[in-house]
């Protein structure tokens, strides 16, 4: 299982602070990505704009980044703390 | 130097910067030089009336990242003993929100690298502020300027 | 922005920097950053122990000087209320020698011209150092890269 | 009279804090290093050292400056606070 994890304005906007995600043929973050919007439906395409950060456990990685079973992996709107 | 003490807290409590400074001072008899910063609540922002906010973080990485800019501003200059504290939770108009606190054998480097660590901190440590106004509550967008004052420590 | 508070003061005693920026951030609730300065006496100086110093000064000129530096900052940045607190007299290691704080609406300009103003401190206002070593006192000599930092903000 | 103040190593070298200088025939500053240089002998020369810096009435001049009756001078090494 993937543990996914989504703050702020995406937590409100997706009505969902965490999930789990089935590891099986979930092999990258963008991978994740795409299981993320095939289930969820229209609304989950806000996961795939440009601004939108991915953090592979509490790091920021890139689309191509490989997920590992029990990975905690994060999306995020820009962050504006400071 | 000997190994320097990185401190970061994440909290929602108030902190006691005059205390915070204090022990930047005493770590060592070597650092002549303590920079440090506060971002306060303003109860002003793109022209709205603001009267609350709350901040949201991603327990457990903001800790990391903000060690990990530390590191990085450690690799650039020779540093003391560094304090960072981040709040999070409710506040109201001058609050304090950051703390940063750089101690350094001269000043140049305590300025340098008390600067860095709150460019990389404002667009890189997962915290989001949202915000209350007449009109209710509004997630405060990112400033472009942020992103450009961080950048340019990449050119240097 | 009305009439900011400028404060200078020269004096034996120590000061309480957490009490300063406790005044500098409930002045305004428009100023989103303070940035300060600590000039802490080390024990060391050009390769030597130092066990004491004392501050001699310019009565009267040492004011007016860093009141005239703080107003040229106000002309290159717009700044909330500024404070700037130095010490004479007898200093020992871990001492705390001089206090900039400036408050701002944002953080780039409380950073610059804190820098601004001690840069400007170090070379123009009228203050000597004697230090004691194991070779008995001597008077502090001036540092060139002290010059070269203050000479900076004028190319710009 | 100008009163003229003498500050750190330089106090010391010359043994003195301050002292009045008469205004007749001593219209500037330069002048006023002069007559003390006359007055004081050679370790007054001490005054005329490239590093040494002026202030009249509080504020740093050049040589050219002039002087008024009841003008305070002074004579001082690099500044070394902070």
């Amino acid at each position: 299982m993937i543990r996914v994890l989504f703050f702020a304005r995406l937590r409100e906007q997706l009505g969902t602070a965490a999930l789990e995600l089935e590891h099986d043929g979930v092999s990258t973050v963008a991978a994740a990505r795409e299981a993320l919007v095939a289930r969820g439906g229209e609304q989950w395409q806000l996961l795939c704009a440009d601004n939108i950060i991915t953090a592979l456990n509490q790091e920021v990685v890139a689309g191509d980044a490989p997920l590992q079973d029990g990975d905690e992996l994060a999306f995020y709107p820009p962050v504006t703390g400071g | 130097m000997t190994e320097a003490r990185t401190e970061v807290r994440v909290q929602q409590a108030d902190f006691d910067a005059g205390r915070e400074l204090d022990e930047l001072r005493l770590q060592s008899r070597r650092m002549g030089a303590i920079a440090s910063f506060i971002g306060v609540m303003r109860d002003l922002n793109e022209g709205d009336s603001v009267s609350a906010m709350t901040l949201e973080h991603y327990p457990g990485m903001t800790e990391k990242a903000i060690t990990t800019i530390v590191g990085e501003a450690r690799e650039r200059w020779p540093l003391g003993a560094v304090t960072v504290i981040h709040r999070v939770g409710p506040l109201q108009p001058q609050d304090q929100i950051v703390f940063v606190g750089v101690a350094a054998a001269h000043r140049g480097e305590s300025f340098a690298a008390c600067e860095f660590i709150m460019d990389y901190l404002k667009t890189r440590a997962p915290f989001w502020k949202k915000e209350r106004t007449a009109d209710g509550e509004r997630w405060v967008e990112a400033r472009a300027g942020d992103e450009s004052a961080a950048q340019r420590w990449q050119e240097q």
